[in-house]
Order: C-alpha cells, then structure tokens, then sequence
C-alpha cells in the first residue's frame, strides 16, 4: 500500500527526523489560510499515489498566500497519471542548499532492507543508479541488529564533507530505518533530502510503501489507506479478498493464481486482444466470491467479453462449475462469458457448465482465443 | 531420483488441526507421503485421523515433535501472524527442510527469520508457495498429487496454479517429473531458482528443467547466468506478466514492477541470452523441452 | 540499582503483564482508606530493598481496611536487614491456586539474558536451584532476536499442563522480557507468577534490578531511585562520582580501584582489623574528591583509623600526595591517617606526605598493619 | 614471545582525541608501541602529535583507518554512550583485537556486541578494563609501561590497580612477565580467564601464570577447572572481595555476590582444588610462584 507524501512525513517526524511543517487542504480557500498562516513563500504540493507530479504541474511554488490559493484551484481535480487529485500540501519553502537522496527497500537479493543513498538528490534515482552507478553508496541492514551506529555514518559520510552534516544525516538514516521498520514498511525514501544554508539537514519530500502483509497488525497505518485515490473497482475487491488490478483492455479475465491469471492476461495479448484486468479469485468454489468478481469486472464498461480460467487443483472442479452457475444465475451478465475448468472431475464440471449455457473449454489457449473472438465482435 | 523430498521424507505438519492443515495432511497422506506428526499448540497428546485409518501424533511443539518421530522435514500452515514463528521454532528443532505455505507473512518477519534458519543450516521453501512433490515418492505441500507422473523432467516455479498448467501439460505430453516445485511468490522467500537449479544438475533422474517465473525482482536473470555457467542439462522457460504494468502488484507479494526492474521483457532476454528456450505461451513449453532433450 | 516491588510492577504492567491493582501508603491511615477502596481482604507488603522481609514481618494479609491500618501501623518504620520500611503497597488479595517463579538475568557465561522458570514458586528461587535443579527450566536469550515465540512456550509449557494456562504464561513470558530490556534490567522476576481458580495467570509479586550503566539514558527509571532507602553516606558518594559500600568495621579504607580496594579490606581483615567501608577513588589526583571521600568515612562514628592506599599508576604520585595534604588542609579530621602511596615519583610523594605530618608508607601490608593498630587503639 | 600484542600490533586508537584518549595515547606511543592511525568521527584528516615529534592521522571511521594504515588492534576510549557502538564498528572494520577500556557500557549493549564480534571472529578485551602489555613490545590500554618488566610470567586480572599491584611486586623480586592482561571488571567480558591460560599454555615463553580473580560470577571457577585439565606450567591466584558483603557492588560491575554465588571463599576453595596455589594477601604471590616455578 502506497500512502501520502503528507502521511510519510508524519511518520518520519515520529521517528524524530526533521520535517518542516505542513498542512493539508481540500479546497483553494484551505490552502489560502494554511499560506497565511505560514507567511511567505509556499509550495503547493498535489497528494496523489503517483510519481511524475512535479513534470505535471502538481508541485507549485507559490510566494503569497493568494497565490497558493490560485495553485490550489489549479491542482485540485487534477488528473495525473489517471489519479484524480484531491488533497494538497502545503508547506513553507526552505532554502535549499544541496539536495541528496536517501532511501531504504527491501532488497530481495539480500533478503534484508537495503540503504541506497546519493549526493544526486531531488532527481530520478532510478537514472543515477543506472547511469552513474559510482554516485551511489548502499548497505544492507542486518535484521537482527538494525543500522549500526558506524554504519550509517558510513553512508552519510558519501553524502557530505562537512562533520555537523554528516553528523545530522547520520541520525536522520538511522531514524528513517526506525520509520521503515515501524511502519511495517518495503520502502521509504526521502528525496531530496537537503541542507540549508544554515546547515541544516532537512527531509522536504517523503515517500513511503507499506508491505500489505504488516497491515493486520499495523491499525494506525492501515488507517492511512486513502480509497478515494484508488479505482472503486479495486477498492471493492479488496473488500471481498479478491485481488484485482484494473487495465484498459476489453476482456475481462477471472482466473484461480496469481501465476496463471498473469498467464491468461499474456495469452490474451497473444491472440490480439488487451484484457481488461487482472483478477485472482482464489481456489475456493464459493458462489460469493464469484458473484463479486463478476460484479466487479462488469462494473467496467470496456469490458466484451469476460472470461474464467481455472484450474482445479485440489478443489474438485464440479464444486467449482457448480459454483459459477450459481452464481451467474444470481445477478445478471451483459457480456458472453466463456469458460475453462481443467483438473479432477473436469469432464462432469464441463456437463455442468453446458447444461447451464455456457461455452466451456479445457484448453486454456481455446477459451482464450474465443474470448478475444467474441470481445472484438465475433459470435 | 529427486530433489529435497523423497521416500525418506518424515513429514511433521505445523498447524495440523487448522481447516487447510487437516485438509491437505490427509490429501498428503493419501498421496502415500509419510506424515509423522502434527503440532498445534495447546493440542499435544491428540491424535489427527488419516485417510485409511492411520493415526498421526500431534503434539504442542516442534521440539517435542521432532525428538519423538524423528522428522526430518516439516510444512507449515498456520496464519500469517504466527508464521514467521512457527518457520524460526521449526528451524530451530532439527528438521531440515521447511515448507511455508501461508501467504501474506510480514516481509520483515521473514527477514529475519530467513537469516536465523541460514545461521542454522536449515532449507527454507517458501513463504507463499504450494510446496513440492516428488511424484511417486513424497508430497509436501499443496500441489495435487493426480497431475503429476514419475519422469525426467524437474520444474521450478514462482507460482501455483501456472505451476498446475505447465504439469498437467507436461504430463499430458508423456513426460513426467523428478521434481516440481514451487518456490513461492513472496518478495523475500528461502529457496530461489538457482538453489533448485543446483539441485536438478545433480539429481542423476532429472534430464531437462522448467522453469516458471514471473515478474518483479531479479531472480530469474540470475538464475539465467547461473544456467550459462554451471548447467550441463538443458533449461526451458516462461516468464508470467508480459502485460502487467508497472508499479502494480500483481496478486503476488512479489509480483511487481517496480520503476523499469523487474519486467518480464528483461528477464525473456536474459533467458534467451543465457540459453534458455523461451515458452511464449505455456502450451509451448512441452515442445521446447521436448526439443532440447533431443 | 534495586528498585521497589511497587516500581517493579509498574513496569510490568506497562509491559502489559496482567498485575493486580495495588497503592502505595506511607501512614496507616492512608493504608486504610486504600484498603476500604478495595473491599475484602488486602495484602500490607513493606516496600524495601532487601529479600526476606516476608521472615521479618513485612507481608501481611488484613481482611478489612481496620486490620490493614493496623498492619500498616507495625510494618511502616519497621527495621528491615537495617533498612527502614517508609512505604507499604496494600493490594487486594488474591485466589491463589498454584505459585510458579519465572526471572530473567544477564548470564555472565551465556553472555546474554537467561531465563529460569520453575513450578516451584513462591520460595527461595536459589534453594530450588540447588536442592532440586530437574525443577528448573533454563533458556539462554539470543539477544539479536530476543525470545522467540516457541522459546516462551517451551518455558510456559514447564510450568503448566492447561493450553490456557501455558497460553497465558508464554506471553507474560514475552512481556517480562520486553520489561527487562526496556527497563535497562539486569534482573526481573515474577515470584510467585500465580494461577487462580479462574484460570488466570498473574504476577502478585514483582523485582527487578537495573543496570546501573543504563541509567544515563533512562530518566524515567532513574527517577525511580530511592534515597530514602539507602544510608545518606552512601548518596552523598554516589553523588560525588565515587564507589562506596558502608560496612561495619571502624578502618576506613581509601583506595584507589576497586580491586585494589577489595585487596585492602582484606588486608584489614588478616590483620586483625575490620574494614568500615569499601571506597573506590578513582585515578584522579583531584583534591575535591579526596574532601568528599574524607567527608563520607568520617560521617561513619564507627571509624577509629583511616588508611589511604593508593597505587600512582600512570598518575604521577607526587600529584596524589598534594592532593591528599591540600584536601586535609580543607577540612579538619579526627581519627589518624596513615597514607601508602606506590609508583612513579613515590620518593618525592612520601617527603611532601611526611612533611605535612603523615605516617606515610610504599609497603601496603605495613599500612594496612599500622591502621589496624591505631583503630585498636595503639598509636 | 608474548599473547595478543607484539612487536607486530599496528594500533589504532578509537576516541584518540578525548581527554583519556589523548592522554594514554601519549603514553602508549612512548612505550614504543607501533600506534598507526587514530578515528575520531568529523576529524577525519587531522593529525595527533606524538610524543617525540611522531605524527598519527585521525580518520573518521575504523574502515577508512584499517584500509590506510593496516591497523590490526584497536583501542577504545569513548564514553560509554557510543562504546559498544565503537566496538561493532571495530569488529566490522577487519582488526583481529579490539580493547575496550571504556567503564559503564550498558550491559544490554555489550550482550549484542559480543556476539557480534564472535560471529566475526574478532577478540574483544573488555570492556571496562586496563588493557594489557607485552613488556618491551607493546601496550595496548592504561597499564602503566614503567612498573612492567620482561620475564616469564603471565598474569591475567579482572582488575586495574590491583594488576599494578601483583605486577609491581613480581617485578621488584625480579620476575618479569610475557604478558599482563586486564580482563575488565564488567558482568559480560569478551576475554576472559580461560581464553589468556589457553594462550599463555601455548606462548613458550611464560613459564607460569598469576591469575588474579575478584568476587561475582563463575569465570574463576570454570578457569580453575580448565587449569587443572589443560594446563602444564603453574598457575598462582588471588581472590580480592573476601570481606565482601553479599548483594553489594563492589565498584566494578561486575563484582557482586548475588545470592550465596561469587563468594571469594568458593573461588578460593576452586582454586585450591585445582592445584592453583592460593595467596592469602597480594604479598605471598610472589612466593607462591617462585615456589611453583622451582
């Protein structure tokens, strides 16, 4: 789960890193007052789950508060990225000096977080590493004993020459592993992060990733979830335990594994059609969960065609067909639904299934071939 | 032959008396696996009720269960708040093989407790994978045991039921398996391609390997090189996820693209580099490798 | 540093252990109105730093708030192993159905934290140890992963047969070393950890020592010193940087080094003679901790001689020995002072200590033999 | 010969700008030891001035010191807050002997240094200790150079003043020593009796052994047994804390008898079942030992 940049920045201030002050706003006449309050020059910054804001004019400097105001309206309802934008910072502009760029992962090589840290900041790390890969030093954290104090002065020390930064970048590296570690977190980056004129080391930018598996435990952090920057679609599959990602094709895809639902959508794309989405509905035969996967990839209006893919496994797959007539009889389809079922007792699932209309296939590359036949207009 | 499971296997099932611990044991059972004990805490002194009248212990730890049976390889299914605990209780009794299925396990519980089962020398498979199965010998897990069939050809996997296809094709096609297994699609998991690669070179049985990965991470590429450089038998491939876009998590914890890395264009090419005939499509998969052991 | 039961069981209970309520009285009447609070029976436990204080009649069971007045009554300003009770904890008494010990420990061997866990509890832990050791159930913490979660069950599955029971106990188990390493302990115990008729598990009693070295970095457990329950001299020097233990002989001993200081009590003993303190001066040649270790020895009306035997060591003795004529020009003192002083420079410190009128020695045993005399007495 | 330190130690001082740092370093390279490099975080690229016109660079970190100079030991002078900071930094920088001198680590730090440093496979020495002199090759520490001389003696101590002590009379009756080792006075050691009899058994040139134990723990115990299973040459000791009252804390950390355990009298008794010669007060070691070394 991505969260805020506002949102990050509060959990590194919890961990004691220095943040400069901000406020959110929802509307232009919000921004106005927090602009007012903060006195002079402002930075207006859209709050959306998305990188590129800046290229998209989601980042504005503004040096009065009527000039935040006007920002405001400008980023506000802003689309970037196909995110609507719905929250902006807003924060007093520092005097920047230098911008460096800091930040932890979970690096699955290592099997443990790894620092990446650059004097390169407040640009793509991503090019830095790439191109000038000598401008980056990382570390690998050891999980039994956390950032050890000498090594994360061995990171700040790539940073910057003089003692009292690196001092302060020292303490802020190590304080943004606690971040990390305490948000149950698989990244957290701050870029740029810079110094001031007054020699100061200051995180202005924050950008945090929560492992989805720490969510359980973490309420405060789950609480951070903002569904108003997800599709409604997502939003409800992760309700009914589905996970589901939407696309922009026309054959909606329902498909037992992650592995295979991946599989389906390529070999849609192999026949010469786009799927629609990617949806993982599990091993269980429950009429529910079907309903609400159907219900979920038809709320989409490309979708054509909609197509199941399953392989049986252990479930046997008369409890499965079963389990989608049932729950196709319960709520209406526009689109042809075209099914496979392979796996234990398959030939009596298929019985089931054309009993109940359907077309049913035991050849994963046959039904998708009909389902790209019928979503571009074919019968 | 076969890899880290075979007639030897003493399988002791952590999370025993759960709805999927009780329901995969007997379906392990009865695929002939020998299950020799069961721990649920709280529940030591039970007994858990096989398929054919057999019986098996359970008992309230791993320690109590490894000292008392002798097991030698152990498969977790309990909840994933208690999962890292149970693969760091296992790693510590004595087995030295460990199976976690359960997904959605904390990645930083993982961290650690993969660095202490290392420290420890024990093999930990998963989390978030169905296991593995020596057909004809030993099933841990929960891949079904009527797809596959005794053969020469060893498969690796990073998912579940895409592991099923390319099996029941495979299959299908008159080639049985050495060993399939599935590696697990979480982004920090115990055993990686190249372990199992290692593995199948030196399995006598295994002529040909599958390998079935998927986006996210660097895994694959690696596993590439090392084919190029220390495999003798030939390898075949499919990458899942050639159309996934990039920063979404696909179903998988690792299942992601992250900035450019991971994608699976890069690692078809690095497959293709190293040597590895690439499936476009699974149903291709029985022709590659049917063509590279010739 | 000991703490009080009363301390103690803060700590546990913000740990989350499962301790049962309990206030703190300095007067009867306060015991009184606390124990009418409850209702029933209540317990009157002495608040001191000293095991045994059940033997001496510091515990005992009121079965109304007029009986735990008058309990509180004997206890408050009872003498304790020569430590004045100022406070009791009266708290409600609980339904005891079977008594178990679980401590933790920094073990010297293991290098790490230890625990022991018996069935046997609500007595002397070390007499179990020693007389039945099979009793006790002993785990070495790793301190890169702190106790596990089958570690604890392993200890709480000694204690117990009941799943609920042991369920209970692993978790306090885990809590209590949560309090240990988040308290800067050396010790913590739980003796007896109860279980009642209800089938609940809870710590009625609880002790914890600190780490002394942890103490510059936990306020909240330093403010958890009680001076009132230490000699005054004992503060005084603690306050002026210096290590000293009061004891009951009439040689005060001045020495620089602890071990050295051990040696010389001893030597005191052999000859005859009764140390009055351990005192441990440091390195330093500082004329303001000599007045203040001079203060505190001559605070003690026990002391009849005072001996100073100081090794100059990398310290030049010449300095030493004007530090000592400088601090006793300060302040005037009554019993005798012979003075050894050993190491670099020892020929120009003897003539600077006998020109201010000192018996001064390079030999330790003569020092020592000579001060023993003089508290006998001799000149 | 000598253990731990010789002529080959390349010493670096961590701390070498603080007060006690700068003084002992002076003294240290006085004593002619081979002091190469000194790391004091932000004073990276200055120099310490030496007693006799030598200079010392001062790097900001340990892996910076070791890579410039080859530093091969390291001695610690920080104050307590950031000591066992300093030793994990140490122990990762590629020294073989770290010397802690620092008094009042937390243990709890220590716990986690330790091990750290022994999956390492690096020597700590302490901490809150003297260090320790290999008369006419090298001083690592605060042991004072002029009250040491060469000779046949080892002797190892868990305390400072009382190691002049012993040291001042074994040299006054003419008995030099190979080395003089301060094992520190705190609870969690990372050198302790056992680990110096094992080296002065192998040095040749110690002839017989002064160990010098206190009150608290076991390690005099255990060193007692070890002495009578593997030692050859002769070992004299000294227990200080007889007088000792049980519960207190006698200065060192360390020292305190919890319970009825750490008694002097057990480590007494210890002793003297294993064939180590028990002095009644310092003044009869040298006896003792001469006695055994005839």
């Amino acid at each position: 789960m991505d969260i805020h940049e506002y949102q990050a920045k509060e959990r590194f201030r919890a961990a004691g890193i220095d943040v400069p002050p901000g406020e959110i706003a929802t509307t232009p006449e919000e921004a106005e007052t927090i602009a007012a309050g903060y006195g002079g020059t402002v930075v207006v910054k859209a709050q959306v789950h998305s990188g590129g804001r800046g290229k998209a004019g989601g980042v504005r400097l503004a040096k009065d508060a009527a000039e935040a105001k006007e920002h405001a309206t400008a980023i506000l309802g802003m689309d970037i990225k196909g995110l609507t934008v719905e929250k902006v910072l807003v924060t007093p502009a520092e005097d920047i000096d230098t911008e460096a760029y800091v930040g932890v992962l979970m690096d699955r090589k290592k099997q443990a977080a790894t620092f990446m840290v650059s004097a390169e900041g407040g640009v793509d790390i991503e090019h830095v590493a790439h191109e000038t890969p000598e401008l980056i030093r990382k570390l690998t954290v050891d999980p039994r004993y956390g950032i050890l104090p000498h090594q994360a002065f061995w990171l700040a020390n790539f940073l910057y020459d003089d003692p009292k930064l690196i001092k302060q970048a020292s303490k802020i590296i190590a304080q943004l592993y606690d971040a990390f570690v305490n948000s149950g977190a698989s990244m957290a980056e701050i870029n740029p992060l810079i110094t001031t004129s007054a020699g100061e080391v200051k995180a202005i930018d924050a950008k945090m990733s929560i492992d989805d598996s720490e969510l359980f435990r973490r309420p405060d952090v789950e609480a951070m979830r903002d569904t108003s920057s997800e599709p409604a679609s997502e939003v409800k599959a992760r309700e009914a335990g589905l996970s589901y990602v939407k696309l922009d094709g026309d054959v909606g895809c329902c498909v037992n594994g992650a592995g295979l639902a991946m599989a389906t959508m390529d070999l849609v794309k192999y026949y010469g059609g786009e799927p629609a989405n990617f949806l993982d509905i599990g091993g269980s035969s429950n009429p529910d969960k079907v309903v609400a996967a159907l219900e979920i990839i038809t709320s989409d209006p490309n979708v054509k065609a909609i197509l199941f893919n399953i392989f049986g496994g252990i479930t046997r797959c008369d409890d499965v067909a079963r389990g989608i007539v049932e729950a196709t009889n319960r709520i209406d389809i526009g689109p042809p639904i075209v099914i496979r079922l392979t796996g234990t007792n398959e030939e009596l699932a298929l019985e089931i299934l054309s009993d109940a209309g359907f077309s049913a296939y035991t050849s994963m590359d046959a039904v998708v071939e009909k389902a790209v036949e019928l979503a571009a207009g074919g019968a | 032959m076969s890899i880290f499971i075979d007639n030897d296997t003493k399988l002791v099932v952590q999370g025993i008396t759960g709805r999927d611990g009780s329901f995969h044991t007997l379906q392990t059972m009865e695929y002939g696996t020998n299950v020799v004990a069961g721990v649920t805490p709280g529940k030591g002194g039970q007994t858990f009720e096989g398929p054919n009248g057999q019986t098996v212990p359970i008992f309230n730890a791993m320690d109590e269960a490894v000292a008392e049976t002798g097991a030698n390889t152990s498969v977790i299914f309990v909840p994933p708040a208690f999962a890292a605990g149970a693969v760091l209780e296992a790693a510590d009794s004595g087995v030295a093989l460990v199976v976690a299925i359960t997904e959605g396990v904390p990645v930083l519980d993982m961290a650690r407790a993969h660095v202490f089962a290392r420290d420890k020398g024990v093999r930990v498979l998963g989390p978030n994978c169905p296991g593995l199965i020596s057909p004809g010998k030993a099933k841990v897990g929960i891949l079904p045991g009527q797809i596959v069939t005794e053969g020469p050809i060893g498969l690796v996997s990073r998912s579940g039921t895409l592991t099923y296809e390319a099996v029941f094709q495979l299959t299908g096609a008159g080639l049985g398996q050495t060993t399939c297994v599935g590696i697990g699609g979480d982004p920090l998991i115990g055993t990686n391609f190249i372990d199992c690669l290692e593995a199948f070179e030196a399995d006598p049985d295994t002529k040909g390997v599958v390998m079935l990965g998927e986006i996210g991470g660097t895994d694959e590429q690696e596993a590439a090189a090392y084919v190029s450089d220390h495999m003798s038998k030939p390898v075949v491939g499919f990458i899942a996820g050639q159309t996934a876009p990039p920063g979404r998590r696909m179903g998988h914890a690792g299942a992601i693209i992250s900035g450019s890395a991971g994608t699976a264009e890069e690692k078809m090419k690095a497959f293709e580099e190293n040597g590895i005939a690439v499936a476009k499509r699974p149903a291709d998969l029985v022709g590659l490798i049917q063509d590279a052991l010739n």
